[in-house]
């Protein structure tokens, strides 16, 4: 059963993700578009892009008949559903399934088995990965999560049974914090998965995240390629990633990939996936959860081993057996992504929807653009706010480290705010490249970060007021012909000033 | 040419010259610059300052205008020095008054957590805003009471539409 | 004696490659232009910039005591000459030897025993590394080389014994065509490298071109990093180089990176330089040349062997010992360069200088895009044709080819005629996938490659006329004020149309 | 709203008409299309036909524009059917006639091989321009004699200069 032609149930850069892996491969390629996303790259990219509904995601981009008749219409054979939206929503593998569609991603049961938190950890806790102790089911009401959080102490975590990236996790100090953060999480998470399940567990106090990456194809072959950290998190929502963990050294990757792939052969997984792990100061680790689909921060890991973990989902699918062993994943220098948001770290990390007036991503060696965005683009105020996510390799960690900071420098965003600001000085922290890592990395640098200080202070009132006087110099000039005007839209800008 | 640029409560006076071969001289207080500047793409300014190569985005943000360079971000405002001198003898606060809380972005009003009457502290949460799948809080900047408020929940606001009056 | 502060001396995309490594090993770059340049992005990405000169090279880039002097003057303490330019001109490196400054490249001594072709011809000959028969020393008059032609026989190659990437080459098929070979071939030279120099050899009939990558410091160390394939070429000029080559397996590899190492040692040479051969159809490989500096296709050998040659060229010319030996060097995968030149393959390859009124470059997933350019920039037709070099890394010379496929499917250029299209249809041939490779490969193959056939004319005689009716309906449209015009210039375009 | 696009040597002709819903009906020769079209950067356009994607560059490059579209590209003049009309009524050819060798780009002269009298034939070489560090040979494309030379080696000219006319 190959793949001919295939759907991304997805937008921004992991659309386009896809598509290019699509196009490497063959394969054609059909992207969907609410109303707001006519205009998206992935939709440029795309063979075929069909209208599916309304801007807000419940009525477009979560609606499973709408992209299965889409899907269906366009002749499609496969679907890629991405991450996030109902990438790990067993009734969209399921209704795939019926309609004679392959998945893109683990077969219904196995998301079941693992998509689900709740259900994991019960597996898990069969298997003997160590787990953080909580509740093993999703809370019935409030006073059961009283109940249990006494139990097993304060601080407590709430969590998404459906979760992913963070969306309806809260931290609970104390019982009084408890009848909000249900509220809220269970909002969050109602309106992230179309599910509303919370679960509970202990917190571990400044954690590591560190996840294993796995692949399991149809035949039964599993192999893990090694270790993602992910501690550097701003409400649980990762903002940084490297691979491999400056922590982690082989024999800890051995123990925490082993642990990964028992999980996932117990559960029948099969295609991409990531145990993620908490990390404690002594370097025991628990078992956190399983994505079961493609991670953000997979560039991390494919730039390390050389596998391209789409190529490798598109294979798994179409049931092409792995062709390789544990024994053949090999790791060579380390990468970092940053992931860049249109947010205003020094504005409350306010999202800044608008147009991009201005872009100039960074290039040049191992530097990796992995872009939903264009110039001229006008982001949507319906969705998340990554608008590209920039990965770097390098001989070593400090030879990613520095290349990263070069990078971030380069990367021009106009028109809209993003978190490049932030994330360059975070990269440029000392806590940062002596590895002092841990979930409440960013909140303990944080005082350390200021939004600027004075030393290009005169560069930019010169910049301010140049712009202002060219300014009032244009509007005394002559008006243009309607042909000039016309013709500066339709050939480009005269960028003149100084021409 | 003078302007009054104003940055970080800061007023700076800057005297600006263009010369014949497209090179500028500015005057800003007491220290004059040599600068040669091009608009290299849109809102994106090369500039070369006794030999310091520097690289300037200029994006225009309701009256003031937003520079990053070298990493950092400076809000400016910029007046002809006319202009200036008489708005301030005139005494009228340029932007909006502290007393009304205006939408900061489009989105949703997801709870208003405040009714008119009501007495708030600073950091009392206000409303929630949601917006891009987040849920901003907007929080009282100081002690008040609420005169009025302007939405409710599951509204859609633009940004700058007034949410709340306070007295 | 580290270094603190380097002076770039050169232009375009090898600049900024050079600048961006020092960025990242935290030295201070100055950058120079011509008058051309002045809004070139080597000149915006430098911490310094002066000018240096008119347009012309010979006024400006080729200066040698301007260069000093601005380099003195920044109080920089080294100078990366690039390629081209003054990258082999022994003269340069004694001057800023001279003048305090550490040259990042070989000393004058071993550019003489190398850079020169017919004084390298003489090593190689002493070394017993096979060569095309030919003239060792530059020929002296016409006389000489119709002497020495018939003596070889034809058809001979004439070389400038300066030369580089092809300039000042010239193949004669009789002897009726020697005068005029001879006049532009010096004259090409002369422009070029500042010496109208040429030597002959006999022209071996379809070789391929196979080079080697050698690293040697000033310790004594040198090691090879394998060879780069660059047999697609027009006019000696290259357009495609890949590593590996498909042509050599470990063995000759081995043998054609010891004679270059041999010849290395010999010549004391050190910092970067590749050895140049032709390999016959019977792959034997015969010495053609060696340049003493870093090469346009330098990254293909970076991405597979995951050595920075910038990098180890600082490391070098600091006088840092290599830090590795021969058997660390390993090789993963395969990478693939083109080069994005602004000519017009289907108008007689004719240079298309101009302004970029569009730009987006390719990205994702192992593709890196060195590029001398931005959107906005006025390309100058003063100097040579590049705009950028495309490369990409795959698992094996399969996977970069389909990735290079879409990569240059991706890359945009609007305003100036590039020949990205050429290179598409190249990297899509039958003959490209089956490795039939030979310097006469664009030859045989430009036949079956048309400039374009009906399949998407009716799409673009739609977009021509919704562009007209629109250009129209805007100039019916009342004209903006003042202030709506001037903010347009400074708010960036109104890409309106459907907005 | 009707237009003729020329391209290669082919006329069509196309009708075209704006829908309210940002969408536009065209008629090229008896087909119809229904197009979503968006102009999302500068000279580059989005098109949506039949649910099929195409980005095409559309560029003027005197009088002609050149549209870029799945990596083929189309020289295309499009004139409104009136003015077509009148012109080729008219009978005048449009762009410059082939009596006269133009500049192709702008370069210097660095050799010129025929002088006015001179019998050619077509491919012999007229005259060397250099631009961009390389020589291009601007060759005969058909037998004549030149008429007259209008510059000489050395000389600068810019695009669309007449270099030599031919009888």
């Amino acid at each position: 059963m190959t793949i001919a032609k295939l759907l991304v149930a997805n937008r921004g850069e992991i659309a386009v993700r896809v598509i290019r892996a699509c196009r490497e491969q063959g394969i054609a390629t059909v992207a969907v578009f609410s109303e707001a996303d006519r205009e998206a790259l992935h939709v440029q990219m795309a063979d075929e892009a069909y209208a599916i509904g309304a801007a807000p995601a419940a009525d477009s981009y979560l609606v499973i008949d709408r992209l299965i008749e889409v899907a269906r219409a366009s002749g499609a054979d496969a679907v890629h559903p991405g991450y996030g939206f109902l990438s790990e929503n067993p009734r969209f593998a399921e209704a795939c399934a019926h309609a004679g569609l392959t998945f893109v991603g683990p077969p219904a049961a196995a998301m079941r088995a693992l998509g689900s938190k709740t259900a994991a950890r019960n597996l898990a806790r069969q298997m003997g990965v160590s787990m953080v102790p909580g509740t093993v089911d999703a809370l019935t009401g409030d006073e059961a999560a009283v109940r249990t959080a006494r139990e097993i102490g304060y601080p407590v975590m709430l969590k998404a049974a459906m979760g992913g990236g963070g969306k309806g996790m809260r931290l609970v100090r104390q019982e009084s914090e408890m009848a909000e953060a249900l509220r809220s999480a269970r909002a969050e998470a109602g309106a992230a998965f179309g599910d509303t399940a919370v679960y509970l567990e202990r917190a571990v106090v400044e954690p590591r995240h560190v996840e294993i990456q796995v692949l399991a194809d149809a035949h039964g072959n599993v192999v893990h390629l090694g270790e993602r950290e992910c501690s550097i998190q701003r409400r649980h929502q990762k903002l940084i990633e490297e691979c491999p963990s400056p922590l982690v050294d082989p024999a800890m990757r051995q123990r925490m990939g082993e642990a990964a792939c028992r999980l996932a052969k117990a559960a029948r997984y099969v295609n991409a996936g990531t145990v993620e792990f908490l990390v404690d100061a002594d370097r025991n680790f628990y078992f956190l959860e399983v994505n079961a689909r493609l991670q953000v921060e997979h560039p991390v890991t494919e730039m390390v081993t050389g596998i391209d973990l789409v190529r490798e989902q598109l294979r798994i699918a179409a049931g092409e057996p792995l062709g390789y062993g544990q024994a053949d994943v090999t790791w060579r220098g380390a990468a970092i992504e940053c992931r860049i948001n249109a947010e205003d770290p020094f504005a409350g990390w306010l999202p800044s929807p608008g147009t991009i007036t201005g872009l100039r991503a960074a290039s040049g060696p191992w530097v990796r653009d992995d872009s939903g965005v264009y110039e001229g683009y006008t982001v949507p105020r319906f969705y998340d706010t990554m608008l590209a996510k920039l990965i770097v390799w390098g001989a070593d960690r400090a030879a990613a480290t520095a290349r990263m900071r070069r990078a971030l420098a380069e990367y021009t965003v106009v028109g809209v705010r993003t978190t490049i600001p932030l994330l360059a000085r975070i990269v440029a922290h000392p806590d940062f490249a002596a590895a002092r890592l841990s979930t409440a990395f960013l909140e303990r640098v944080l005082p350390d970060i200021h939004a600027n200080d004075a030393r290009f202070e005169a560069v930019a009132i010169i910049a301010a007021v140049l712009a202002e006087y060219e300014h009032g110099r244009r509007a005394a000039l002559p008006q243009p012909s309607n042909d000039g005007a016309s013709d500066a839209w339709r050939r480009g800008p005269r960028t003149g000033w100084s021409r | 040419m003078k302007y009054v640029a104003t940055v970080g409560g800061q007023e700076h006076v800057v005297d600006v010259a263009a010369r014949a071969d497209g090179r500028y001289r500015l005057v800003v207080g007491d220290r004059e610059w040599d600068v040669d500047a091009r608009l290299t793409a849109q809102g994106i300014y090369s500039l070369l300052i006794d030999g310091i190569s520097h690289v300037a985005d200029v994006v225009d943000a309701d009256g003031a205008c937003l520079v990053d360079v070298g990493g950092e971000t400076y809000a400016i405002t910029v007046e002809e020095q006319t202009r200036h001198i008489i708005r301030t003898r005139g005494g009228a606060a340029p932007g909006g008054s502290g007393q009304t809380l205006r939408a900061p972005l489009p989105g949703k009003i997801s709870r208003v957590a405040v009714r008119s009457g009501d007495a708030v502290k600073a950091g009392d949460t206000l409303l929630v805003i949601e917006a891009m799948k987040m849920e901003n809080e907007l929080r009282a900047g100081a002690a008040g009471t609420v005169l009025d408020v302007r939405v409710q929940a599951g509204q859609a606001v633009n940004a700058g539409d007034v949410l709340i009056v306070m007295g």
